[in-house]
């Protein structure tokens, strides 16, 4: 195994397990999934960093080195804004916002492209004459962020801005959060300096299909994780004097979850090794598509594990209803099953490339 | 029949009207509030003449019959009135008592049980003991006129505020499983008994883990014979169960009407929002269907059956399709209560699409209404 | 158990026991779904005439009586034109189409209006100054039938006519069928004269309501024979040294099957018990529901019994395969389940009466 | 590992390109037009170096891997060609032949067999022994220089077409199930051989029951030692299986392509249908993901596996989804092959889903690999 990408995962995997896992986790899910320790923490091991180009002080690992990475992060249910301050570095060259993660202060995704089907709900920001207005209604992590990424739509396409949340016209209201691992605010942009463009269409869907390839990975892992605690209890709970994971029916439903888990980690695995050359056409369908399967097949992993861990599995205390609850607010983000399924059946159909249609 | 349908029919009109009059209350978060809320509303409701009605005129109830129960149980989900504090012991323990209670123990505890003066809980589950409930192991040994019972129980509803316990103890353990089990009524304020809430994926706090350390029960809160316990418990499981299933789903057909309410007022019509209400409404026929069956048992006065396993899995399936399409229409938005997205509350959907994937468990799983059902029902060999 | 409707279904459940399965069907199957003597039989045995009002020589019992005679069509895989010969002399008080069923003759129903997804692929038919013009692709027994009911569209909304196959101008062209226990043909109308209007846009609703409500109750008992011949089997067939329906996993596809087809067939007594008494409009959501839920859950319940009954049941000797064959071909027609659930949906949010769409 | 695929590209480029220049026969519909239409290919690809690819040079093969036989196969689909009559013959028969053969049997036999001179069919199944394979009862008996077979074989493909056939008998009627089984090569000419193709559901006639009525097979004639035939049986099962899942996932990848043209071609393309081909394409790329760890596995000479379990339940799902979409893409015009509803041939969709449905059957029942993933992958207990 020379594969340096295992390494890092390895790594992460092992520090997690080490420095995370149990009352480290409890306390960060605690306070909503935001523990600025825990992200500069990160940010010294350098996690943030990983492709992050070298030019910039980042390791330079290409972009699909982040998969196994976020799938231990699925696996270990780390909260924080991990995909944002993981990503935008790697993918926008602008200091501001890699001094800004450098030191796990963490920005935001302003990005009304997280769906197709929820448009008006979502909201929408605009570009015209250099000036960002409009309002994204659900941006992860935005009452924390010190530097804002905007996705806005001109006449002349989608473009991307960082901007200071501090800047005049700027406004974010908190919001309530059903994610224990995120949390969430309204982003308002009252006629905001945009400044230079960051990125443009191109970048746009770069950064949507990485964002979807990367939560795929994430829920990968999470449906891992739920497999093996599942496995752990039915091997341990005892009913009708013998451990429930003889009985025929549990297993049959375990054997589901393994190849459902082991069909998607496969799915990510391939997709990964084909990504970092692909034509952002081509990345766009296969992101669509593994983020389509993920978002399907995790759930149902998850409701499966609850049944079988019966009622401890809905307790509070039983960490499996956080990796539930998380999967479900995943789920929708950056398409949910049946967005994205119209999405690829369109892309292969011929109507590629799969349209941006926000902002 | 027709008659009784007539007289039913009548009995709804008053239902309805009277409860139209009345101050619904709102039922607060916050625990110890809501507890207190749903109390004063038991008393409301049995002023009113609405708990017990099924149960005979001498032992403090209407004297009607179960479908007039019903009634009430329907009218009061539809108008978004709470079910009073005390369902199991008005459903559960209350008919066992009494059928099988002595004199002292109907006089005693079936009066302020009626009126909520007492909250019952019960306590079945254990920690080890849930699919298969017989292999309970928390032990009662007698000492003298008392019993001493030691142990832990699991899932036992508002516990922490419950003036007494319907609690399965093992008081033979040298017998076949089933047949060492007695049926013991203890009061909570009893030394030795804890009870801790435990918190739910939903955020809901009603069930709790309840400790028995060398409590003292005396000997006359025994219900019916000692180690005859398990068959007294299963006796008024099927009534409440059958109960639950039809008072579940008018709660499911309410949360549709109420989440067609809020898309109409949102003006949401396009064919994702369609599918998925029509999928919704579909699995409710099919529930609705089965409850007329359901009915027509419980009318002609059935007791358990595995039939009641078949309602169960329609429930299951109805109740489970339901909240998944209306959390499905909350999409991205899901995580977010507060935006709502093609106008649903989305806090109240995806609290109830939570609780639903319990539905499969509580009551007895999916697996456990599958084995009864090709078991019993289809006369399949036993494994 | 007085109640005549039991009867009547009783009744024909013990003559095609006795007098249909086994040679006779696998002779009429064998034909590809007509057999013109058996269709003369069941003329005589006045199962055509069941819902006919007494004043034309019916039994004049409401409609709702077919219900569970056709759940025991279903049970029975009962071939030939049931649907046409028994629902449109009950619905149409048509002396021509009457006095060809009640011979046996068939009739055909030529409505575009089976789908709402294929309407391009159906085709459609015109009224134009008391002329009919147009095609539809596939009309069951068109090939074999005596009489024609056609309906049509026009700037006054739809309406039904009877028509004379062999009035000039009417083509009709056999096709091959995929159902093993109905033909096919497709009837092309070249300026034929219409007639009188034999029913307006709400006739159509109902009989389109009553196809769905029918067809549905047909899945149902076809769903509930393929349960009963999966319990026969799972308790004979031994594997392992025991009958395999001991083992749970098989106990659990079992159970399943009943709860689904009990579950369907208690939606079809509900709806019936209802649906003599119902407006129009509540008669086509009703319909719209049951036929939504037969078209999903009787191929399910078909591919377990399928499962549980391993290579044999895939042979074209085990009648199961016909059965499967035949619920799949009567899943799309007059609306699958999404068709349906989109009509239901519509209705449920206040769009109603579920429009018509066709012609 | 790098130079290796090198050479499979290159050998790749030249298998298409010689495919692409030859006479791709038509297949007929009609049973003996079709197996001797397939004979004649199978002699096609003989004489083009395209069969026994993995097997070794003195057996008659080409002495290459088996990443190279999955190349041809791959291009066989691709180029919508059919794949060689002898199959069976050649994935299953002849590498056990190979490998436990004696000098006699591997000289007489392969080179026929190879060819396509001699057609092989594999005598496994039985009607009482299918997913408890080794309760096989056909009997086989010594006398003399000879055993005496009787009984009865199902599913066998082709057999009425076959010149011989791979026949695991029961010789040790009293050891344990799986130790009193032997692996015999009969010659299908046999006196008191009788086969019987079966109608399918999909209207295919390839599988047949065979009979055997005290039919005489010389002693030279059993493979590997008497009473160890199911292990030979089960060693090239595996490798089978694996190719059987390869060779299928490029036939659904080559359904969905001429689905998708077929659509195109109609200009198909409203939402429906993009959700239908949507899914499938996902279902196939998983699929496809899940085939590339196959294929490393089979690259690196692994043997038959628990995880071939999970291979044929990704299958399974992957095929039964694809056909599922297309097939209800046909909507009510499912029933008039002939009508082409959004342009789609459906007499083939309507064929490939029945055939669709029979894929977590055959080779092993989907639960027959649950239970094999449960125990032997997920380490859970025997029941």
């Amino acid at each position: 195994m020379a594969d340096p990408t295992d390494d890092y995962a390895s790594a992460v995997d092992e520090y997690l397990a080490r420095a995370y896992e149990g009352d480290r986790r409890r306390a960060v899910l605690a306070r909503g999934g935001w523990d600025p320790t825990f992200a500069a923490e990160l940010a010294d091991l350098g996690w943030y960093a990983l492709a992050v180009p070298e030019s910039r002080n980042g390791l330079g690992e290409p972009l699909s080195t982040l998969g196994p990475v976020f799938a231990q992060y699925g696996r270990h249910l780390v909260a924080g804004p991990l995909l944002e301050s993981t990503l935008l570095p790697a993918l926008l060259e602008t200091d501001l916002l890699i001094r800004a993660v450098g030191t796990g202060a963490p920005p935001a995704l302003v990005d009304p492209g997280i769906t197709d089907h929820w448009t008006s709900d979502v909201g929408s920001v605009t570009l015209a004459d250099g000036r960002l207005r409009g309002v994204v209604h659900a941006v992860r992590f935005a009452p924390q962020a010190e530097v804002l990424v905007v996705v806005a739509g001109s006449e002349h396409g989608p473009s991307i801005h960082v901007v200071d949340p501090r800047a005049p016209g700027v406004t974010v209201e908190d919001l309530a959060s059903a994610d224990p691992s995120a949390t969430f605010g309204r982003v308002v942009l009252d006629d905001v300096e945009a400044g230079e463009s960051a990125g443009d269409d191109v970048a746009v869907t770069r950064l949507r299909s990485w964002a979807r390839l990367l939560l795929a990975c994430e829920l990968g892992g999470l449906a891992q994780r739920c497999v093996e605690r599942t496995l752990v209890h039915v091997r341990e709970r005892e009913q009708f004097g013998r451990p429930v994971g003889s009985f025929q029916a549990v297993k049959h439903i375990a054997a589901t979850m393994h190849v459902r888990a082991a069909g998607l980690a496969d799915l990510c695995t391939a997709a990964l090794s084909d990504a970092d050359g692909a034509s952002v056409d081509d990345l766009a369908v296969t992101a669509a598509t593994v983020k389509a399967h993920a978002a399907h097949v995790a759930p149902l992993v998850c409701e499966d594990a609850l049944q079988l861990q019966g009622g401890m599995g809905f307790t509070a205390e039983n960490e499996l209803s956080a990796y539930y609850r998380h999967a479900l607010a995943l789920r929708g983000w950056y398409g949910d099953p049946t967005e994205l399924e119209l999405r690829v059946g369109a892309a292969v159909l011929g109507t590629r490339p799969a349209p941006e249609r926000q902002p | 029949m027709t008659a009784v349908l007539d007289d039913l029919d009548t009995y709804r009109e008053e239902v309805r009207s009277r409860l139209a009059e009345m101050d619904v209350p709102d039922v607060p978060l916050e625990l110890d509030a809501r507890f207190a809320v749903l109390r004063r509303w038991q008393q409301v409701l049995f002023d009113a003449g609405w708990l017990g009605i099924a149960w005979s005129r001498e032992a403090g109830g209407q004297g009607l019959t179960p479908m007039h129960q019903l009634v009430v149980v329907e009218e009061l989900v539809r108008a978004r009135a709470p079910q009073p504090i005390g369902l199991i012991g008005l459903d559960v323990v209350g008919p066992s008592i009494d059928l099988y209670g002595t004199a002292w123990q109907r006089r005693e505890l079936l009066p302020r049980l009626l009126s909520g003066q007492d909250i019952w809980c019960q306590g079945f589950s254990e920690p080890d003991a849930g699919s298969d409930l017989a292999s309970l192991q928390t032990r009662a040994v007698r000492a003298g006129d008392e019993f001493v019972v030691s142990g832990q129980k699991v899932w036992t509803s508002w516990a922490h505020e419950a003036q007494w316990c319907a609690l399965l103890v093992r008081t033979d353990p040298e017998a076949a499983k089933h047949a060492g089990i007695s049926y013991l009524l203890v009061d909570m304020a009893s030394p030795g008994v804890t009870a801790r809430p435990i918190e739910q994926m939903t955020g809901d706090r009603e069930f709790c883990e309840v400790f028995f350390d060398e409590v003292r029960v005396p000997r006359r809160n025994l219900l019916g014979e000692e180690n005859a316990g398990w068959s007294i418990a299963m006796h008024t499981l099927g009534t409440e169960r059958a109960a639950a299933t039809l008072r579940r789903r008018v709660e499911c057909e309410v949360a549709l009407e109420d989440a067609v309410a809020e898309l109409r007022r949102h003006g949401a019509d396009d064919d994702r929002t369609r599918a998925a209400i029509g999928r919704a409404h579909i699995a409710l026929r099919v529930l609705g269907a089965r409850t007329r069956r359901t009915v027509a048992r419980l009318a002609a006065g059935a007791g358990a059956s595995p039939e009641d396993s078949v309602d169960k899995l329609v429930l299951n399936d109805a109740e489970q399709t339901l909240f998944a399409q209306l959390a499905d229409l909350l999409g991205p938005l899901r995580a977010t209560p507060g935006v709502r997205p093609r106008g649903l509350r989305s806090e109240r959907w995806v609290h109830d699409h939570l609780f639903s994937r319990a539905a499969s468990i509580y009551g007895g799983s999916a697996q456990i209404q599958r084995n009864i059902i090709a078991e019993r029902l289809l006369g399949l060999p036993r494994g």
